[in-house]
């Protein structure tokens, strides 16, 4: 199917704006350290950035993110964030450690790493859950 | 204290039949022969490890195993005293004859599901032995109620809707009988904190009377529905739709029995003679058991059907167990224990006259009864001892057992009872006699010439004959049933662990 | 320190998103990863008894290694370690019957239902191993999210009763937002052994009273308590097979866990019994739900939706134990909680064997199935005995001790409840089991099935008993696939045996554990 | 009492009249899409329920900043922040398990009413 | 909950009213808006630990972040898989058109007539 609203205006103001919320969310992202944000709002930025591809591109859209992407996206991002969490048990420390004095950073630092790390990765996960959600209620069902 | 395979006869005794239902459930219908086998070996084997635990329990010796904690301090034990071996011989002994019976019986009469009767049979004896031998109460509870429920496969055998309802009326018994039971039992142990049976019972007193009463109905509801006391009895005849041999091991020998054994279990090792005389519950045991007896007795008389008459007279006999029990004098105790036995004989050479009547010449009701003595002397001769037995002649069984129980009620000074015991047997003689007067000294054309049933009947009716009159001539000779009840008695007045 | 207790859902909770990746790669996949995982945790649970057993106190995890109030903590008690305990087994149990009777109820849907099956048993195993009541919040609606998609794949019914089972989980589920909301708001913290310490000072106040209420009403809704229980019926009636032997045997039960979690490490159990009647009001509450329960049982036609009902009832035995609030009680409450488990799971996947073979679900078309499936329904007398409480199954001990229980309470009413409760789950079970060991009669779907398939040795693969090499097989016997049928044969045993150890379960997790209940 | 409540305590009202106004949704409308949306306003009463408990005055919102160094009144309780936003996180999330059901009902049985859904399943069955 | 008789909705109102004046006089119960005091800010309350602590352990500025991704990391851990749960229930609610009746792999595993 191609989109139901489909349209010129549509389609050139979505290509034009995607790649600017894009780069925003991945801001968001990132800079949860220093105010309000994180990878959860990112995360859902990043979705709405494809769910607006979706809407104005439509079937053309699958093609760069096809529709297996979402879950995909979903269960790699969190199970990076489970092995982040194993990490430190695997290097002797708990579980979700993150202030393992890691060759040679300080506690406090690899803390820093840790959240940023751990961060990125829900991004990834909400990303691709929601992208998953949309796509189910957009595309799934039975008949 | 014991080793080699004694050590653990009273397990092995109660496993060698559970096996053999499970090797009968897996022979299946395919082999028959091979199934028949399982269910006499299993009958002997069981028969010989109790007949060899006799002796050693006469000299005193308790042989015991103790399995799982079924609850804290509460373990699954059995335990060989005299009064769980003198009721598991006879039943395995009886079990012997019944099997060889019943292989005539289904294949003479063309049963289904045979697989099904003999496993399910098999089932009710381990459960049967399991009751008897049971150390504790918890034991005996649990053997109790898988008891009702295999014998219920049992009783609806023959599928018809009439079997399935009197299915449903027997269950509605049995599981009653069994929570009812399971709470007592709960009572109990809060107010004992055992459950361990102890000669000369081991409840305490100072439990107050409240409890104590409410414990004892209770109990009375759960044995007297299989112990067919009056008024929880009805069950009883109508579940006669089983096949003959089921009405004859378990509702003469095993199940019934397991009620009245219960009784003897409550009265001699869990309250104790001395703590019901003082409550005056036995008092209460005993009018029931005496109604029991007159009114059962005089339904039967009405019965025209002839295991129904049968029945009754079993319901009636039941209560003369629980009458010596109640009047807590030893004379009377032993009787009553004493009867459990001879009774047994008795009652089930009966119910095989019945079946071989009805394989054999598909009589069903006295009144066709006419002149049969000529065609089949043996069933009806037999039939004839065992009714003169259960009358109490001199010179039966029957007639110790229920002299005895005379004697106790003479003791206590009962004369009521007394009288109740002596007319009963007339009306014994009332119900009973008349059917094989009318085989023997009626003629009918149809009866001419000899023409028994098969020996696989025919055999075991013999035998169980011949044991009813010995155990009245000769009443220690075989098994040392009579010294095996004196001792179970003497366990209860000694007091002390059985 | 040990890692055991993150373990344990850790392996579930991995296995299912790599067999979630691998499973949209090749499905086949995405089942032997579950399996393999939820083994894998079983054997962690395992480990974890025996470490309790052994050390005799609890092990605690600090999670990130922040000590306990200021980071999450796990502590795998004797209670936790009972309770994952069972869920794993019940997972273990359940994932090797799935695929047969899911390919069958739900084709096509394989990749996504053994992901979500692992991430409900981490929630349920989450829930009864974290020490921290928010983090036991987030694992509870994860369990509660897996549970309203499981149960939605099945009839044509199934979405409108998840959905109202969705609408009343997450009303709970905000409950007991509420109420940790208060209790946070009101003692400072959200670490239970903290809250332990600090609540004997606070429970004259308001804010405390109202949290333990929306907490215990939460949770309620969650466990099926009495008057909350409507959306359970038909949430389980439509369920495919599979998912409800999943989710009837623990869902319910895990809350109705964390309730007495809360009795037992939260809130001092005198508040719960004396200050504000809590713990009594669910006792009676369970006890008009055991009667309801059986009531309605005895009016089902259909075979699950019975089962439902009588789950309902029976849930409410836990209920009643913790009622109770003597120790004895509560160790039959507890000790219910796996024998249930066991029996219903039991039951549910019986259900699930008739529906794959004959695609039967109402009670009055079983006449015969003993003959067609002889060892699964062997299997379903045990059950059933068991859910009767006849010795020496598992049932009929926890209903000993709940007895005891009410003896020493001195309720007599409950009592009488628990007696007559039996006698109508008697009658409903033997209703059943009458008929499926009837003869078939003409017309009847099994008749029809041992005609048009002839004995199990000529339908397609040989008959289970062949497989297991038993012999014996009658005429016209079809059982289920192995793989359904071993699951329901090892329930049946694990009944037999839970009834034969629980001494050794009684004593080695509950009793300790229970020892301090009602003061 | 009554005047110290509406001082210090009056948030709690609009709360509960929120939660209130939410549950009665959640029971009574007989559209499904109506009873989501009266679950979403009962999640929301509880997230300002949590979020109001972080305000502590005269104090700054709990992000470092060196000119107020790290004396623990200088700024608001965080706690309570990362609970909502887990808690949002999670209702979101039911939020979006009910829309998917809500399309297979609605493929199902051609509509949300309730009245008409408990019908069509009568009849069916 | 079919019928909006009356009386139904009668009760379900003095319901919610009671649920709401519930959570009111449990609010009575809580420390004032803003207190400063509140037993959730003072000292033995871990909110202190965040506030004093959390930059010099985790050099984040943002306490929430660090409380959230930190040490509370294991929240929102679960909280990400309750996204991802989600995800996969949306997708297990409604699978894709075409893949919707893909035949068993076994061959007696095709639906069986009453199996639906």
């Amino acid at each position: 199917m191609t989109s139901v609203y489909d349209s010129l205006f549509l389609h050139t103001v979505a290509r034009a704006i995607v790649p600017i919320i894009q780069v925003f969310a991945f801001y968001i992202i990132t800079h949860g350290h220093y105010s309000p944000g994180g990878g959860f709002q990112g995360g859902v930025m990043l979705a709405a950035s494809i769910i607006l591809l979706r809407i104005s591109l439509g079937e053309e859209s699958y093609g760069r993110f096809p529709r297996n992407a979402g879950i995909v996206l979903a269960g790699t991002g969190a199970l990076c964030f489970a092995f982040l969490g194993f990490v430190p048990l695997f290097l002797g420390g708990s579980f979700m450690d993150y202030g393992l004095e890691l060759f040679w950073l300080p506690s406090a630092t690899a803390h820093y790493w840790g959240i940023f790390l751990a961060e990125v990765f829900i991004g990834l996960l909400v990303w691709g859950s929601l992208m998953a959600i949309y796509d189910a209620l957009a595309t799934g069902g039975e008949e | 204290m014991m080793h080699g395979i004694m050590a653990n006869a009273p397990l092995y005794a109660v496993l060698a039949s559970a096996l053999a239902a499970v090797a009968i459930a897996f022979t299946g219908e395919k082999h028959r022969n091979l199934r028949e086998t399982w269910t006499i070996l299993a009958s002997l084997l069981k028969f010989g490890f109790i007949a060899a635990m006799v002796p050693g329990v006469l000299a005193g010796v308790r042989y015991e195993v103790s399995l799982v904690e079924l609850a804290p301090g509460v373990s699954l034990a059995l335990r060989a005293d005299p009064t769980g071996v003198l009721f598991a011989l006879s039943a395995s002994f009886l079990w012997i004859l019944t099997s060889f019976y019943s292989i005539g019986y289904m294949r003479g009469g063309k049963e289904h599901k045979q697989t099904r009767f003999f496993a399910m049979l098999a089932v009710c004896l381990s459960a049967t032995v399991g009751l008897a031998l049971a150390a504790n109460l918890l034991t005996f509870v649990l053997f109790y109620e898988i008891l009702s429920i295999a014998t219920y496969p049992l009783v609806i055998h023959k599928e018809s809707e009439k079997a399935y309802r009197i299915g449903r009326q027997y269950l509605v018994y049995a599981i009653t009988a069994g929570l009812v039971l399971v709470a007592g039992t709960a009572l109990i142990y809060q107010a004992a904190g055992t459950l361990d049976f102890q000669g000369g019972g081991f409840l305490p007193p100072e439990a107050g009377r409240g409890v104590l009463v409410t414990i004892f109905l209770l109990f009375f509801v759960g044995f007297g529905v299989k112990g067919g006391v009056m008024p929880l009895h009805s069950w009883l005849p109508a579940a006669m739709i089983a096949p003959t041999p089921v009405s004859a091991l378990l509702h003469a020998v095993a199940v019934v029995k397991a009620g009245v054994f219960g009784f003897v279990r409550l009265v001699g090792f869990v309250f104790g003679p001395g703590l019901m005389g003082k409550m005056g519950l036995s008092t209460v045991l005993a009018g029931l058991a005496a109604i029991t007896i007159v009114l059962a007795s005089f339904i039967a008389m009405t019965k025209d059907d002839l295991k129904a008459r049968l029945a009754y007279s079993t319901v009636g006999h039941l209560s003369y167990v629980v009458l010596g029990v109640a009047l807590l004098t030893p004379t009377a105790m032993l009787g009553g224990a004493f009867h459990i036995v001879t009774h047994a004989a008795m009652k089930i050479t009966l119910f095989f006259c019945a079946g071989a009547l009805y394989v054999h010449m598909h009589y069903t009701k006295v009144s066709e009864l006419d002149g049969v003595g000529r065609r089949m002397p043996i069933t009806m001769g037999a039939f004839a001892v065992g009714a003169v037995g259960l009358a109490g002649f001199p010179g039966t069984g029957g007639f110790l057992s229920k002299l005895m129980i005379v004697q106790g009620a003479a003791e206590g000074g009962h004369t009521l009872f007394m009288v109740i015991l002596l007319a009963s047997g007339l009306l014994n003689a009332g119900y009973l006699f008349p059917v094989f007067i009318r085989a023997f000294f009626r003629s009918s054309p149809e009866h001419t010439s000899y023409d028994e049933a098969s020996w696989f009947m025919v055999g075991p009716i013999v035998v169980t004959a011949a044991l009813a009159l010995l155990l009245g001539t000769m009443p220690d000779a075989i098994f040392h049933f009579f010294g095996v009840a004196s001792e179970a008695v003497s366990a209860v007045v000694a007091g002390g662990a059985p | 320190m040990s890692h055991i207790p993150v373990l344990i859902p850790l392996s579930l909770l991995v296995s299912s998103l790599l067999a979630l990746l691998a499973g949209l790669r090749s499905p086949g996949w995405g089942h032997k990863i579950s399996l393999g995982g939820v083994s894998a945790s079983f054997l962690f649970s395992l480990a974890g008894i025996r470490a309790v057993l052994r050390d005799g106190m609890p092990l605690r995890y600090a999670l990130g290694n922040w000590p306990p109030p200021v980071g999450i903590e796990f502590v795998l008690d004797s209670l936790g370690a009972y309770m994952t305990g069972i869920i794993t087994f019940i997972g273990v149990v359940v994932l090797v019957y799935a695929p047969r009777s899911l390919a069958r109820e739900t084709p096509g849907r394989e990749v996504y239902t053994y992901p979500a099956m692992l991430l409900l048993l981490t929630g349920l195993t989450g829930i009864s191993l974290t020490g921290d009541i928010f983090n036991l919040y987030v694992f509870l609606e994860i369990a509660a999210i897996a549970g309203y998609a499981l149960l939605a794949t099945g009839d044509r019914a199934a979405p409108v009763a998840a959905f109202r089972y969705l609408l009343i989980g997450s009303l709970g589920g905000g409950f007991y937002l509420l109420g940790v909301a208060f209790l946070y708001f009101s003692a400072g913290t959200l670490n239970m052994a903290d809250l332990q310490a600090r609540l004997p000072d606070l429970v004259e106040n308001r804010a405390v009273i109202s949290a333990a209420a929306f907490m215990i009403v939460g949770l309620g809704v969650k466990m099926a308590l009495f008057p909350l229980h409507f959306w359970l019926p038909d949430a389980y009636t439509n369920a495919p097979s599979a998912a409800a032997g999943l989710i009837a045997p623990l869902m319910t039960k895990v809350a109705a866990f964390a309730i007495v979690r809360f009795f037992l490490d939260v809130f001092p159990p005198s508040f719960l019994t004396e200050a504000l009647p809590l713990v009594s009001t669910v006792g009676w509450l369970s006890a008009g739900g055991i009667l309801f329960g059986s009531v309605m049982a005895v009016a089902q036609k259909d075979y699950r939706r019975m089962l439902a009902y009588s789950s309902v009832g029976q849930i409410a035995y836990v209920g009643l134990g913790l009622g109770m609030a003597n120790p004895v009680g509560m160790v039959g409450g507890l000790l219910h909680i796996l024998n249930h488990a066991l029996m219903k799971g039991c039951l549910f996947l019986i259900g699930g064997s008739i529906r794959y073979r004959t695609g039967i679900t109402q009670i009055a078309e079983m006449r015969g199935l003993g003959r067609l499936m002889p060892w699964t329904m062997a299997a379903f007398v045990v059950a059933a005995l068991a859910m009767i409480g006849i010795p020496p199954t598992a049932g009929f001990f926890s209903k000993w001790y709940l007895i005891l229980g009410t003896l020493e309470a001195g309720n007599w009413w409950w009592f009488g409840v628990i007696i007559l409760s039996s006698l109508l789950t008697a009658v409903y079970f033997f209703r059943t089991v009458e008929m499926i060991f009837r003869e078939p009669e003409e017309g009847d779907p099994v008749a029809r099935i041992g005609r048009k398939r002839g004995a199990g040795v000529t339908g397609v693969g040989p008959s289970p008993e062949v497989q297991l090499g038993l012999g014996g097989a009658t005429e016209g016997e079809r059982e289920a696939p192995l793989s359904m049928l071993l699951p329901i044969l090892v329930m049946g045993a694990a009944i037999l045996a839970a009834g034969l150890l629980n001494v050794a379960i009684v004593n080695g997790l509950l009793a300790g554990a229970v020892a301090h209940a009602g003061g | 009492m009554i005047t110290d409540f509406f001082l210090g305590r009056y948030p709690f009202l609009f709360i509960a009249l929120l939660l209130v106004i939410g549950v009665y949704g959640m029971m009574m409308k007989r559209n499904f899409l109506k009873k989501v949306i009266g679950m979403t306003i009962f999640q929301t009463a509880i997230y300002l329920f949590f979020i109001q408990g972080a305000k502590k005055t005269g104090a700054s919102i709990p992000v470092y900043s060196v000119d107020l160094g790290s004396a623990s009144d200088a700024y608001m309780n965080p706690l309570p922040h990362v609970l909502v936003l887990t808690a949002i996180v999670v209702g979101v999330a039911i939020t979006g398990v009910a829309i998917s059901l809500l399309l297979v009902i609605y493929r199902r049985f051609g509509t949300l009413d309730e009245a008409r859904i408990l019908e069509q399943m009568r009849e069916s069955a | 909950m079919v019928e909006r008789g009356g009386l139904l909705r009668l009760v379900s109102f003095v319901l919610v009213a009671f649920l709401g004046a519930a959570l009111v006089w449990g609010a009575t119960g809580l420390p004032q808006r803003g207190d400063p005091l509140a037993p959730a800010a003072v000292h033995q309350s871990v909110a202190v630990y965040y506030i004093e602590r959390s930059y010099e352990e985790t050099r984040t500025p943002n306490m929430v972040t660090a409380v959230l991704v930190d040490y509370r990391g294991f929240d929102t851990f679960g909280e990400a898989l309750v996204v991802v749960v989600a995800a996969l229930s949306c997708l297990l609610i409604l699978p894709r058109r075409q893949s919707g009746l893909r035949e068993g792999r076994n061959k007696e595993d095709r639906p069986a007539r009453g199996a639906q």
